[in-house]
């Protein structure tokens, strides 16, 4: 039902853990649909130079999650904004289906975290 | 890689005996039951022979033993013949929040059709109480649907005093026993029920195959239309391979029962102990004690099960759990959610269920197998177990 | 004894190399296929090459392929299943007199539901008119279902023409296709039906397994309930050996069936010259040309068919006969009824229905054994052809 | 699904065919039901002294229709219609359930014979 891909990056995900000091945090998912991804970004003049995940949650979520940390490592902001979900499941070999709407929201996690760090660097502008 | 298979209850490997007897009825005692000549007869002997070893086997007469594809079917066939055939008699069904979805969806389909379903709760360990059948009663109540042993949880149900009850009150008593067959000896008729469901590739045959026990004087009607067969009640071309396979796996079970149910039971115990005693913060969903051998459920909170599921299969275990991640539906079962727990929880369900083949050492293997699996995910998870929940429901 | 089989239209035994793939599946790959572990995932991927086989079989898309427990499942769903589904748009079907009796039952059990059904007559030779279709749609019409070969009399019925007809009026296209696969080419995006049913165990696999084709778009209401199989439209764990062996008979269909076609036709054509040339009286029944490649069926006036197929049998041959007089029935067959044919007259019908492996001294055995069993029973009849009848209606 | 008894019946059948100046004459069955069945008698001294059939039907009713005139053949009329369907049945050692109509109809063909002797008898009495 999965591909190799989806299997690689289930059994050996990649920037698992927490982040000391993160730039940006987001969160998706919930209790109900059994799959929860939370993501931390570290951002240096735009660019995301760090990114790790903790999820709870299927091959699928635990595999899309690893996958879009790498995706998005070295990427500008706005680059890593651009990536949608559908990238992730492409990126993967695709998906099954059933798996494409619960299980593949690690995008929307770090569009969320990015959102965030965008909020905390407007309140630190606004204190400046 | 050694392969282990802990999946019982989804269904089992034909046992080579039973799998011999479908050969046979496949490639040499092909006829069609229904014809004059001498392969049609022996089609025909060989499948009242098969009737008379299953009703045997359940405690019930061969007339009152209906073929079908399957338990699906014969749970179909229970309710939607009472319901169709009810007429004026009344229209409201009793069954439980926890049966499978072969009951539940098909009391869905009735209640579109303006039938009026009571689905009954069930406490923390998955068993409904019969003085709640009693109270539901009423005079519109046609039909009372419940389990002998659930799927998931395998507690068992106390069907025999709630078809007592119901049956004081007049009103028709099924049950699926689709889990219970090969693990627990089963006798219909002191069990006291009009309507019971089976499954043969539960039990040691092949799939295609099932049976539903009708209760001489039952009302029924048929739900699908064609020959003489079955007394009228279900139409279509025999499945003679299935069927006389399957009475040779119900010979089979009643010799080996009480080694079978035995073996299971200590097998399923030793799992518990060592469950309990290797996974921090694991506990066992459904009845100690009113439970199928064969079942062992557990919630491990902090992990998810399908990616429990896919780490035991890479080390050769097959497995499974209620979150049905990949079949279909997302949701978490049913059944743990009836029996009040958390969505979170329930999607960290993980089922091994024990079959005849089944060996303490694989047991054993399992239990050094599974706490680093669940080590694992936990140390990726998103939140833990005593935490407060970070994720908003 | 010598074993000659001849009613292959009653069933087939299963082909080797189909029971080979069947028993594989009940004892090492016995999977669910809704498992995610290995064995179920094995058994997933069997059946979606399965149904991509089966698909390709008959000219259809393999999403359009709904595996059941037989063909008398498969018209019944769709029958049923577009009347449930039809709502306010109508409740009209449309059928013809010489249907099995899995489509003309199941209208009959819709027209108490309150469904008005028009059975079509037929010609001599078993033929409807598919301007008598034309005919008989009406504005509430949701339905016709022709069989695409008959059973009994294999005469050829002509579905395309009808479809073309209904599909112009909005009417959904069901056809019966039982008789016709492995007998000759399907293709169903040409023959342009909306739903055909077929029968695992009439071409060389096992009995509980047949599929409906169901032409994408078309509105089909579910029959049966439960789990989320066959896209929700048909329940039941999924009867994997059955299937994945369905699917192999379909290739070796496919590979064999220019061979088979034409053998098939020798022979039966070396039987009907041959009946004809040694049995007085005798008269083939349904269309000379139309027709089913391996179907031979004869009225032989004065002598009942069970007595015919009686003595056939202790000489080893398997036959049978329209009125199916051991079969719960004792009526004359409908069918020959339907073609105008005298009721003592049609109880002296003879069905010798061929097959892959049988072969041209098989023939010429029946052909010197028939005769003198012929004249035997003449012998002793209550009346002779050309008599005037001397018993009263 | 017949007995051995049936099948030897239905096999050899006894006493087929016609008598020359039968005694009496009886027919049972019609074409709707497929079996058809007509029974000669010759009697002595009120004793059945033989009996012929001719069947055109199932197993059974050829079986049963031998079976009745090797019964019949030596009795006193009286016994001879005694002789109930059942017994006929019975001494086959049983017949299949959906036999037992209309297939199971020699002893009706019997007592019409019978009662067609009388008849004659009753006829040729008052000619006297
Ligand atoms: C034309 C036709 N339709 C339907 C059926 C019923 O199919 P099944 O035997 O798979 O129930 C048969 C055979 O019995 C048949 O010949
Ligand atoms: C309790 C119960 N009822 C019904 C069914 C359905 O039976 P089948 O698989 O024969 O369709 C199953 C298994 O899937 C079951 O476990």
């Amino acid at each position: 039902m999965y591909t190799d891909k989806v299997m690689e990056h289930f059994t050996s995900p990649k920037n698992v853990g927490e982040l000391e000091n993160a730039d940006g945090e987001g969160r998706v998912g919930n209790p109900v649909c059994g799959d929860m991804m939370a993501m931390q970004i570290k951002v240096e003049d735009g660019v995301i130079t760090d990114v790790k995940f903790r999820t709870f949650g299927c091959g699928a979520a635990i595999a899309t999650s690893s996958i879009v940390t790498e995706m998005a490592k070295g990427m500008t902001l706005e680059e890593a904004e651009a990536i949608t979900n559908e990238d992730v499941a492409e990126a993967l070999g695709g998906l099954p289906t059933n798996k494409m709407h619960c299980s593949n929201l690690a995008a929307d996690a770090l569009h969320n975290a990015i959102e965030d760090y965008r909020r905390k660097a407007a309140g630190e502008d606004g204190e400046q | 890689m050694r392969r282990i298979y802990l999946d019982h209850s989804a269904t089992t490997p034909v046992h080579p005996r039973v799998a011999v007897v479908a050969m046979n009825y496949m490639m040499n005692d092909y006829g069609n039951s229904s014809s004059v000549h001498a392969p049609g007869r022996k089609a025909a002997e060989a499948m009242d022979e098969a009737r008379a070893r299953v009703a045997e086997f359940v405690g019930a007469e061969p007339r009152e033993i209906i073929f079908t594809s399957g338990a699906t079917e014969a749970d179909n066939l229970a309710i939607l013949g009472v319901a169709h055939a009810a007429g004026d008699r009344g229209n409201h069904i009793i069954t439980t929040a926890v049966e499978h979805h072969a009951v539940l969806h098909t009391c869905d389909a009735l209640e579109k059709e303006g039938f009026r379903i009571t689905r009954l709760p069930v406490d923390a360990e998955g068993r409904v109480d019969p003085s709640a059948v009693e109270d539901a009663i009423d005079d519109d109540t046609i039909l009372v649907s419940v389990m002998l042993a659930n799927n998931e949880v395998g507690t068992l149900q106390p069907v025999a005093e709630i078809a007592e009850i119901a049956r004081a009150r007049g009103v028709t008593v099924h049950t699926d026993a689709v889990q219970v067959a090969g693990q627990l000896p089963v006798d219909l008729a002191e069990l006291g029920v009009d309507l019971a469901s089976f499954s043969g590739h539960k039990m040691y045959a092949p799939k295609g195959v099932g049976f539903l026990y009708v209760r001489r004087g039952t009302r029924l009607k048929a739900q699908m239309f064609g020959g003489h067969h079955e007394r009228w009640l279900r139409a279509g071309t025999e499945n003679v391979p299935g069927i006389v396979a399957l009475g040779e796996a119900c010979v089979l079970a009643q010799e080996e029962i009480d080694y079978v149910t035995a073996h299971l039971t200590s097998l399923r115990d030793r799992l518990i102990a060592g469950l309990e005693e290797r996974i921090p913060d694991v506990f066992v969903n459904g009845h100690r004690t009113e439970r199928l051998p064969g079942n062992v459920n557990v919630c491990i909170p902090g992990v998810e099960g399908e990616a429990m599921l896919l780490h035991l299969d890479m080390k050769g275990i097959a497995a499974s759990s209620g979150s049905a991640c990949t079949s279909g539906s997302l949701e978490a079962s049913h059944v743990l959610l009836a029996m009040g727990i958390k969505h979170e929880i329930a999607h960290g369900s993980l089922r091994l269920t024990l079959g005849r083949d089944n060996t303490a050492a694989e047991i054993d293997y399992v239990l050094e197998t599974l706490p680093p699996i669940v080590e694992n995910l936990r140390a990726m998870s998103a939140w833990k177990p005593g935490d407060e929940m970070p994720f908003e429901d």
